[in-house]
C-alpha cells in the first residue's frame, strides 16, 4: 500500500481515467457479446482503486497538476493536463464510487438484453467521459469531456432504439445539451479572448488571472485585454447556461424527465448521480468568474428549479419520473448553494445526493424489474412504471423496502441521514446569506424551506404507494396465479444497493450528525470566508422546521395514501399542471421546435423559389437576351444582307424590265430619263 | 526531384493509360486509377514528412517549399511590355494540409467508383484529368498557371455529372457550370488587371507571379490596381472592386449563401464519387482561393470588408442549416449541410485572428473527410435501394447495424461532436472569430455568438435525421424486397470509411498534425493583413 | 389676246398626248399618229415664236421643214411597218422582240 | 371673238387627240387623227402662219393619212374585223406607268412655261418693243418664197434631196420581196 501510495498521483489519476477507456475501446472494437460486462466491470474496479488511491494521495495536501502541449494555434499553445485539487479529487472518486455499485447492478438487470454488449461498452465510454471531465485542466479539455459525456448519455438514453419514445427523449436530451454547450462554447470564447488561456490553474488558481482582473470604469480589464465589462456578466451566465442545461435547470430541465426512457440503472448513475451534477462541478470550477449579479441570477434559476421541479413530482405517476423531478429540484437546491456562494455546501449536496439518488433509482430499478417479470409472467397489459399499479410491495421485497426508505429520508433530510446535513448546509447558508442581504432575499430560504417539506412528503407519497397498501394489479390475477411471482430482487442487485445504503448514513460524511461543518467534506473544500456571518439560530430552528414539516407531511401523506383518505380531485386543475409539467414541454414544442422546422421550411421555400427562381430569373433575361439576339440575328443583321442582296437583285430585275427588247420599254426609259433629267436641271 | 509536378502530372499519365487501353480491358482502368492515385497520395505523404513548418510562405517566395520555377511563356508584345508566364509551382503551410487532403479523397472517390458500369473509361479518364487540375490548382503560384488549371478542373465535372448523374443530371450539370464559369470569367478580367499593374521586380516585365502579386512594392503607381493612386470603377476603388470579383469568383465555390444553389443540385445529381470530391475537394478550393488570392493580393481590402465577409458566413451557417432541417432528400441534407459548415469556413477567414483562420483552414480539412464520408454513406444506401428520401426508411439500425454505426459516428463528428476533427474547427472559429473584436478587425462579437447557432442546428438535423432513419422499428418503402437489399456495408464500404473517421478522429485528438504545419503560414497571413488594419 | 403662253400650253397638251400615244399604243400606226402629234406640237411652238422673227421667217419656215421630214418620216415608217407585218404578221412592237434575249 | 376661236380649235385638237389616244378601234382614231390636224392647222392661223397651215393640211390630210390608211388597210386584218365589230369597250384602259410619265411631262412643261414667263427672250421683247411682229397683214407667202430661196436655199435643197431618198426608200422597203 505504502508503495502504491507512491506512485504519483497524476499517474493513479491518468490510469482512473483510462481504465474505462480502455474497457470501451477494447469492446467498441472487439467486442464480444459474452464477455460483456466483465471487461467494463474490471475497468470501473480499477477505476475505483486508482481513484482511491489519486483522493488518498491528494485530498487536503498540495494542489498537483502536469501537462504536456497539445497543439499550437497560431501563437496560442493549448495544453493537455490534469489539475487534482480536493475538488477534482472528490468528483474523481465519487464517479467510480457510484459507478461501480450500478455495474454490478446492471450485471443482474441488464441480463439478457440483446444489444448488452453494447450497453458496456456506452456506460464506459461515459464512465470515461465523466472522469476525463472532473480532472481536466483546461477549459476547453473540460469542453471536450462536457459534451462526450453528453454524448454518452444520448446513447445510453436511446439505449432500446427502437422504441420511439427513446429515440425522441435522447434527440432532446442531446440538443437542450446543446444549447447549454452553446453557453459553455461562448463562455470559452469571452475567457480565451480575455485571458488568451484556457488553463485552469492559469485562471482560476491562486492568484491566477481571474483575480488579477478587474473591472473598473466600466471595463472588464485583465492583464492581457480588456472588454466591456457586460461581458463579465454573459461570460459567468454563458457558463450557467452550459450548467443549467446539463444540470437540468428550469427552463431547460425538460429532458431529464424524458431522459428516464433509458435503462434504469443509467438514470441512477448518469441522469442522477453524476452527469447531472457536472453543472455543479463546472460552476465550482469557474466560480471565481461570477460577479454579483450572475450569482444573484443562478440562486433565483436554483430557487424557481427546486420548486417547479417539487411541484411537478407531485402530479407524476411513473417512479422513475418522480425521481427525475426530484433530481431536478434537488440540482436546483444546490445551484442555490452556489448561487449565494458557498459552493462547497452545494458540493456537499451533490455528494450526498449522488448516494441517495442512485440508490433510489436502483430500488426503483429493483422494483420496476420486479414488475416487469409480473408483467411478462402474468401476461397482462400494464406499465411496470406506474404507481398506480404498484401497492404493499413492502411484504414481497422488503430489503428493497428498507434501502429505499432509508435514501427517501436522506432525501427528505431526515437527521441522522447524509442528506440532513447537506440539505441543511445549504438552506442554513441561504437564510444567513438573505439575512446579511435584506428582506426581499428571505424569500429565497422561505421557498426552500417549502420545497424541502413537498420533497418530504412527495418521497414519501412514493414509498406509500409503492410500498403500502394492497397489491392492486395482484387482485386480479390471484385466482389465476397461486404461486408468489413478485420476490426479492436479485443478490446482485442487492449488494450494490446495499452499499449504496451505507453511503446514505452520516457517518460517511460527518461524525457528529447534526452539524454539516463538521464534515471532513466541508473542511476540505472550505472556502476561506463565506460573503455573510453565521447565524447560530437558523443552525436551531431551520432543521426543526424541517424536521417538523417533513413529519406532518408524511402523517398526511400516510393518511391520503396508505388509509385512502384522498381528498383531492385528481382531476383538478393543479394536479393536472402539475402531471403535464405545467404543459412546458407543449410549449417548447410550440415555439422552439415548431417554430424552427416553420422556420427551415421556409428557409427551404426561400431558397428553392426565391434564390433559386432569382437564378432562374437571371437565366431567362439571359435566354431571352439571347433569344433577341439570335431574333436580330436573323432579321437585323442577317436581313441587312438579306436586304442588300434582295434590293441589288429586284433593281437589277427591275432594270432587266428594260431591256426586254420592246420598244416601246426602250421609248419609257428613254422619256423617264429625260425627265428625270430635266427636273435635275430645273430644280437642282 | 519535382515532386509537385510529378504529383500533378501523374493522374495525366494514368489519363494516357487508360485512354490507351483498349476496351477489352475495362475492368482494369480502375486499377490503374487506384494506383496511381495511391502513388499520388504516398507522394503528397512525402511532402507532409518533408515539410518545414518552421516556414511562413504567404507573401514570401522563400517561404514557399518544394518550389519549380520554369519560365513558361516569354512573349515580347512590344509597347505593352513583356509577357511573363512561369510555370511556378510551390506550397506552404495553407496549401499542404489541402494537398494532401485532395490526394485522399480522390483515392476515397477512387474507391467509391468501384462499381461504375457506365463507360469506365471515359469516367476514370475524367476522374484523373480533374485529380491533375485540383492538384494543380492547389500547387499553382503563378496566377496564369492557377486559372488554366481552375477552368481545367471544371470540364471533367462537368462532364461527371452530366453524363454520370442522376435523373437531373443535364440541369444540374448545366447549373454548376454556369456558376463557376460565371465567376471564373470575372475572375479573369481581374487577373488581367493585375497583370497589367504588377511587374517584376528583377526583370521589370508585367508578370503573372502571385507572389510579386502580393508585394506593393511591385505595383505600378498608375495602374489600375495600383496602391497610391486611387483608381476607381464605377466610382468604387479599383482595388475594392478587384477584391469583390475575386471574393466572387470563390465565394461560388464555398458557397456563400445567395450563390449556393448550384450545390444541392450538383451534390443531388452527382455520382457519389463526384460528390465525394465535389464537397471534399471543390468546396475547399473556394476556401483556398480566398485565402491564398484575395486575402494576399489584397490584404487592404480584406481588412476592409471582413464585416460583410463574417455577415455573409454567419448567414450561410444558419441559412444552411435551416435549409438541412427542412429537407427529406438525405443527400440534400447533408449538401445543405456543407452550405452550413462552409459558413463556418468563412466566418474565421474574416476573423482576420490566427485562431480564427487556422480554425477556418481546419474545418476545411475536417469537413473534407466528414463530407466526403456522409456523401460515401448516402452513396451506401442509395446503391442498394436507390432511394434516398429520408421517410421512406426507418429502423435501418437493425437491418444494418455496423453501416448504422459508422453513419453515427460521421454524423456526430460533422455535428462537432469533440473528439472529432469538427469540432476543433467549429470552436476555434467561434473562439477565433470572438477574440476579433478585441484585436481591432471590426468583426462584432455577435457574429460569433450567432454564429455558434449553427452548431446547435447541425446537431438538430443530424439527430432528428438519425431518429427518423435509423432507430424506431423497421419501417421500408420499398418493403421486404428492400429489406433482403439492405445489406449491411461490405469490406470495401468499409476499408474506406475506416480510415476516414479514423482520421476525423486522429485530427480531433491530435490538431496539431494539421496546426503544426499551419501556423507559421496563418501568423505571416495575420501579420501580412493587420498591417491594414 | 392670244399671247404666246396659249400656244405653248397648248402645244404641250398635244405633244404629251403624242407621247401617251407613243409609249401606250399596241399598235405601229398608232405610234407614228403619235409621233406626229408630238411633230406637230412642235410646230405649233414653230410658227407661234415665229410671229417675232420678221426678219428671217425662221419659225414658218422651219415648220414646212418639220412637215415635210414629218411626211417623209411617215411614208418610210409606213413602209417599215408594212414590211414588219409581213415577217411577223403583227404590227404589234411588244411582239416584235427578235432582238431580246430569250 | 379671236380668242373664242383659238379656244374652240384648242379644246377641238386637244379633245379630238385625248379621244384619238383612248379609242381602241384604230380606223377611228385615224379619222379622229385627221380632225386633230385640222384643229391645229387652225391653230396655225392664229399664230399667223397662214402657208403652214395650208401646207399642213395639205401634206398631212393629203399625204400622211391617206398612207396610214392604206397601211392600216394592208396590215391588219384581225384590226380591219374589229374596224366592223366595234361593240367591244368604246375606250382601251390607259397604262398607268405611260399616264404617270406623261402627266409628268406635261406638269414639268407647264412648269417651265411659266417660268418661262419671267423671262421672256430678250429677242421676243425688242420684237415686241420695235413692233417688228409679223402682222396679219403681211404677205407671208411671199416672204417665205423670198427666204427659201435666199436665205434657206441650202436646207431646202438639202431637204429636197432628203424627200427623195425617203421616197425611194419607202418604195424599196415597201415592194415585194421576191426571194421570200
Amino acid at each position: 500500500m505504502n508503495q502504491l501510495a507512491h506512485i504519483s498521483p497524476i499517474y493513479t489519476a491518468l490510469l482512473t481515467v483510462a481504465a474505462p477507456l480502455v474497457a470501451f475501446l477494447y469492446q467498441a472494437l472487439v467486442g464480444k457479446r459474452d464477455q460483456s460486462g466483465i471487461i467494463s466491470l474490471l475497468g470501473i474496479v480499477c477505476s475505483f482503486i486508482f481513484a482511491a488511491l489519486t483522493w488518498l494521495t491528494i485530498w487536503n495536501h498540495p494542489v498537483v497538476s502536469a501537462q504536456l502541449t497539445w497543439f499550437t494555434i497560431g501563437a496560442s499553445t493549448f495544453k493537455v493536463g490534469i489539475l487534482l485539487n480536493n475538488l477534482s479529487v472528490l468528483m474523481l472518486l465519487l464517479v467510480p464510487t457510484v459507478a461501480l455499485p450500478v455495474h454490478i447492478y446492471s450485471r443482474a438487470y441488464m441480463k439478457g438484453d440483446p444489444g448488452v454488449h453494447r450497453y458496456w461498452m456506452y456506460l464506459s465510454l461515459f464512465c470515461f467521459a465523466m472522469l476525463g471531465l472532473v480532472i481536466m485542466d483546461s477549459l476547453l479539455l473540460m469542453y471536450i469531456f462536457w459534451e462526450l459525456v453528453g454524448f454518452a448519455s444520448y446513447l445510453l438514453i436511446g439505449f432500446w432504439f427502437t422504441r420511439e419514445t427513446a429515440v425522441q427523449a435522447n434527440k432532446k436530451a442531446f440538443l437542450v445539451n446543446r444549447i447549454g454547450d452553446l453557453g459553455f462554447l461562448i463562455g470559452l470564447a469571452i475567457i480565451f479572448t480575455q485571458f488568451k488561456t484556457l488553463n485552469l490553474v492559469d485562471l482560476f488558481g491562486e492568484a491566477g488571472l481571474i483575480y488579477q482582473s478587474a473591472v473598473t470604469n466600466g471595463q472588464w480589464v485583465s492583464p492581457v485585454n480588456s472588454m466591456d465589462q457586460i461581458w463579465l456578466t454573459i461570460a459567468g451566465l454563458a457558463f450557467f447556461l452550459a450548467a443549467m442545461a446539463k444540470s437540468a435547470q428550469f427552463p431547460l430541465h425538460v429532458w431529464l424527465p424524458d431522459a428516464m426512457e433509458g435503462p434504469t440503472s443509467v438514470s441512477s448513475l448518469i441522469h442522477a448521480a453524476t452527469m447531472v451534477a457536472a453543472g455543479v462541478f463546472l460552476l465550482a470550477t469557474v466560480f471565481p468568474l461570477f460577479n454579483e449579479s450572475t450569482l444573484l441570477f443562478i440562486a433565483t434559476i436554483g430557487t424557481i428549479t427546486a420548486a417547479s421541479a417539487a411541484y411537478f413530482a407531485l402530479g407524476q405517476y411513473d417512479i422513475k419520473r418522480i425521481l427525475a423531478f426530484s433530481t431536478i429540484s434537488q440540482l436546483g437546491f444546490m445551484m442555490v448553494g452556489i448561487g449565494i456562494g458557498t459552493w462547497d455546501a452545494a458540493l456537499f449536496h451533490l455528494v450526498t445526493h449522488a448516494f441517495f439518488k442512485c440508490l433510489l433509482f436502483l430500488s426503483a430499478g429493483a422494483i420496476i424489474h420486479e414488475m416487469t417479470h409480473f408483467k411478462v409472467h402474468s401476461q397482462l397489459d400494464f406499465d411496470p412504471q406506474d404507481l398506480r399499479n404498484m401497492g404493499g410491495l413492502r411484504k414481497y421485497m422488503p430489503k428493497t423496502f428498507m434501502l429505499m426508505s432509508i435514501a427517501s429520508l436522506a432525501l427528505a433530510g431526515f437527521p441522522l441521514t447524509s442528506g440532513y446535513l447537506s440539505k441543511d448546509s445549504i438552506v442554513i447558508s441561504a437564510y444567513e446569506w438573505a439575512q446579511s442581504k435584506g428582506d426581499f432575499y428571505l424569500l429565497i430560504p422561505i421557498i426552500l424551506v417549502i420545497v424541502s417539506i413537498l420533497t418530504a412528503f412527495y418521497i414519501g407519497r412514493l414509498i406509500f404507494k409503492a410500498f403500502f397498501g394492497d397489491f392492486r394489479i395482484m387482485d386480479q390475477v390471484r385466482d389465476k396465479l397461486l404461486d408468489a411471482p413478485l420476490h426479492e430482487a436479485s443478490k446482485t442487485m442487492l449488494i450494490p444497493m446495499f452499499l449504496l445504503g451505507l453511503c446514505c448514513l452520516f457517518p460517511v460524511f460527518s461524525l457528529n450528525p447534526f452539524s454539516y461543518h463538521d464534515s471532513w467534506l466541508m473542511d476540505g473544500l472550505l472556502l476561506d470566508e463565506y460573503t455573510f456571518a453565521p447565524s447560530h439560530n437558523a443552525h436551531v430552528i431551520i432543521p426543526l422546521l424541517l424536521l417538523i414539516g417533513s413529519a406532518v407531511s408524511w402523517i398526511i401523506g400516510w393518511k391520503w395514501y396508505v388509509q385512502q383518505k384522498y381528498p383531492l380531485n385528481a382531476n383538478s386543475l393543479s394536479l393536472k399542471a402539475a402531471f403535464n409539467q405545467a404543459y412546458i414541454n407543449e410549449l417548447y414544442q410550440w415555439i422552439f421546435v415548431d417554430g424552427a422546422l416553420k422556420l427551415a421550411r421556409f428557409c427551404y421555400w426561400f431558397d428553392r423559389y426565391v434564390v433559386d427562381s432569382l437564378v432562374a430569373f437571371i437565366q431567362f433575361i439571359v435566354l431571352s437576351l439571347s433569344r433577341l439576339s439570335v431574333w436580330m440575328d436573323k432579321h437585323i443583321v442577317d436581313g441587312f444582307v438579306n436586304a442588300v442582296a434582295s434590293v441589288t437583285y429586284w433593281t437589277g430585275n427591275q432594270v432587266r424590265l428594260v431591256q426586254n427588247g420592246k420598244l416601246q420599254t426602250a421609248l419609257y426609259s428613254v422619256f423617264l430619263f429625260v425627265l428625270l433629267g430635266l427636273i435635275y436641271l430645273i430644280f437642282f | 526531384m519535382p515532386i509537385l509536378s510529378l504529383l500533378i502530372f501523374l493522374p495525366l499519365l494514368a489519363t494516357a493509360f487508360i485512354l490507351a487501353l483498349p476496351t477489352r480491358y475495362k475492368s482494369s482502368y480502375k486499377y490503374i486509377a487506384l494506383a496511381f492515385t495511391v502513388v499520388q497520395f504516398v507522394l503528397a505523404g512525402i511532402c507532409y514528412a518533408h515539410f518545414d513548418a518552421s516556414q511562413p510562405g504567404v507573401q514570401d517566395l522563400g517561404g514557399y517549399q518544394f518550389v519549380e520555377q520554369l519560365p513558361w511563356i516569354r512573349l515580347d508584345l512590344g509597347s505593352i511590355g513583356k509577357l511573363e508566364i512561369d510555370y511556378l509551382v510551390g506550397i506552404d503551410g495553407i496549401s499542404m494540409p489541402l494537398l494532401l487532403l485532395s490526394a485522399f479523397v480522390m483515392l476515397m472517390a477512387i474507391g467509391a467508383s468501384w462499381n461504375i458500369q457506365k463507360s469506365p473509361k471515359g469516367y476514370f479518364a475524367l476522374l484523373m484529368v480533374l485529380n491533375m487540375a485540383v492538384m494543380g490548382i492547389f500547387c499553382a503560384l503563378d496566377f496564369f498557371l492557377f486559372y488554366l488549371f481552375y477552368e481545367v478542373m471544371l470540364l471533367p465535372l462537368y462532364f461527371l455529372i452530366g453524363i454520370w448523374g442522376g435523373a437531373r443530371r443535364e440541369y444540374a450539370a448545366i447549373k454548376f457550370f454556369l456558376y463557376t464559369l460565371f465567376g471564373s470569367v470575372f475572375m479573369l478580367l481581374i487577373i488581367v488587371g493585375l497583370y497589367f499593374s504588377v511587374i517584376n521586380p528583377l526583370t521589370g516585365a508585367h508578370t503573372f507571379n502571385m507572389i510579386y502579386m502580393m508585394n506593393p512594392q511591385n505595383y505600378l503607381g498608375d495602374s489600375i490596381f495600383g496602391w497610391d493612386g486611387y483608381q476607381e470603377i464605377l466610382g468604387i476603388s479599383a482595388r475594392l472592386v478587384g477584391f469583390v470579383v475575386l471574393f466572387f469568383a470563390f465565394a461560388i465555390k464555398v458557397p456563400i449563401v445567395p450563390l449556393h444553389t448550384w450545390l444541392p443540385d450538383a451534390h443531388v445529381e452527382a455520382p457519389t464519387p463526384v460528390s465525394i470530391i465535389l464537397a471534399g475537394i471543390l468546396l475547399k478550393i473556394g476556401g483556398y482561393g480566398i485565402i491564398r488570392i484575395c486575402y494576399s493580393i489584397f490584404p487592404d481590402m480584406a481588412a476592409l470588408s471582413n464585416w460583410w465577409l463574417g455577415l455573409i458566413g454567419v448567414i450561410s451557417i444558419i441559412y444552411g442549416a435551416l435549409n438541412a432541417l427542412a429537407q427529406k432528400d438525405l443527400k440534400r441534407m447533408i449538401a445543405y449541410s456543407s452550405v452550413s459548415h462552409m459558413g463556418f469556413v468563412l466566418l474565421g477567414i474574416a476573423s482576420l485572428t490566427a485562431e480564427g483562420i487556422s480554425g477556418a483552414m481546419f474545418q476545411m480539412i475536417s469537413h473534407g473527410f466528414l463530407s466526403a464520408a456522409l456523401f460515401f454513406l448516402v452513396g451506401v444506401v442509395y446503391d442498394r435501394v436507390h432511394d434516398r428520401n429520408i421517410y421512406s426508411f426507418r429502423g435501418l439500425a437493425q437491418l444494418m447495424p455496423k453501416y448504422t454505426g459508422y453513419v453515427a459516428v460521421a454524423f456526430f463528428a460533422s455535428l462537432g461532436l469533440p473528439g472529432f476533427s469538427a469540432f476543433i474547427g467549429e470552436a476555434f472559429v467561434i473562439i477565433g472569430s470572438f477574440n476579433a473584436a478585441s484585436v481591432g478587425t471590426g468583426l462584432p462579437r455577435w457574429m460569433a455568438i450567432a454564429g455558434s447557432i449553427g452548431i446547435l442546428l447541425s446537431a438538430a438535423y443530424f439527430l432528428w435525421t438519425l431518429q427518423r432513419m435509423f432507430f424506431g422499428q423497421i419501417r421500408l418503402k420499398g418493403g421486404e424486397s428492400w429489406a433482403n437489399e439492405l445489406n449491411d456495408i461490405n469490406s470495401r464500404e468499409q476499408l474506406i470509411l475506416f480510415p476516414t473517421l479514423a482520421l476525423a478522429l486522429l485530427l480531433g485528438v491530435m490538431p496539431s498534425l494539421i496546426f503544426n504545419n499551419l501556423n507559421a503560414s496563418v501568423l505571416n497571413l495575420v501579420s501580412f493583413i493587420q498591417q491594414f488594419i | 389676246m392670244i399671247t404666246l403662253t396659249h400656244f405653248l400650253v397648248v402645244s404641250a397638251c398635244i405633244f404629251c398626248i403624242g407621247l401617251y400615244t407613243v409609249l401606250s399604243k399596241k399598235n405601229a400606226i398608232m405610234i407614228l399618229v403619235g409621233i406626229e402629234l408630238m411633230i406637230n406640237a412642235s410646230i405649233l411652238n414653230f410658227v407661234a415664236f415665229g410671229k417675232y422673227d420678221k426678219v428671217s421667217y425662221g419659225g414658218q419656215i422651219f415648220a414646212l421643214f418639220a412637215i415635210v421630214l414629218a411626211a417623209a418620216a411617215v411614208a418610210v415608217g409606213l413602209a417599215l411597218v408594212l414590211n414588219v407585218y409581213r415577217h411577223y404578221k403583227t404590227i404589234n412592237p411588244d411582239q416584235i422582240n427578235e432582238l431580246k434575249d430569250k | 371673238m379671236e380668242i373664242i376661236l383659238f379656244y374652240a380649235f384648242a379644246v377641238l385638237a386637244i379633245g379630238s387627240a385625248l379621244l384619238l389616244v383612248n379609242l381602241k378601234n384604230i380606223a377611228r382614231a385615224l379619222f379622229l387623227f385627221f380632225i386633230v390636224l385640222f384643229a391645229m392647222a387652225g391653230l396655225y392661223l392664229f399664230a399667223l402662219a397662214d402657208f403652214v397651215a395650208i401646207t399642213q393640211i395639205m401634206v398631212y390630210v393629203g399625204g400622211v393619212l391617206i398612207l396610214m390608211l392604206f397601211a392600216f388597210m394592208l396590215s391588219n386584218k384581225e384590226l380591219l374585223k374589229d374596224l366592223q365589230d366595234s361593240s367591244g369597250s368604246f375606250l382601251s384602259m390607259p397604262k398607268w406607268q405611260a399616264i404617270v410619265l406623261t402627266l409628268g411631262f406635261l406638269t414639268l412643261m407647264i412648269l417651265g412655261i411659266n417660268e418661262w414667263q419671267q423671262s421672256i427672250p430678250t429677242w421676243i421683247l425688242q420684237a415686241r418693243q420695235n413692233n417688228t411682229e409679223i402682222i396679219p397683214t403681211d404677205n407671208n407667202i411671199q416672204q417665205i418664197g423670198l427666204r427659201f430661196m435666199t436665205f434657206y436655199v441650202l436646207p431646202f435643197e438639202i431637204i429636197s434631196v432628203f424627200l427623195m431618198m425617203a421616197l425611194i426608200g419607202a418604195s424599196h422597203l415597201s415592194r415585194k420581196e421576191r426571194n421570200r
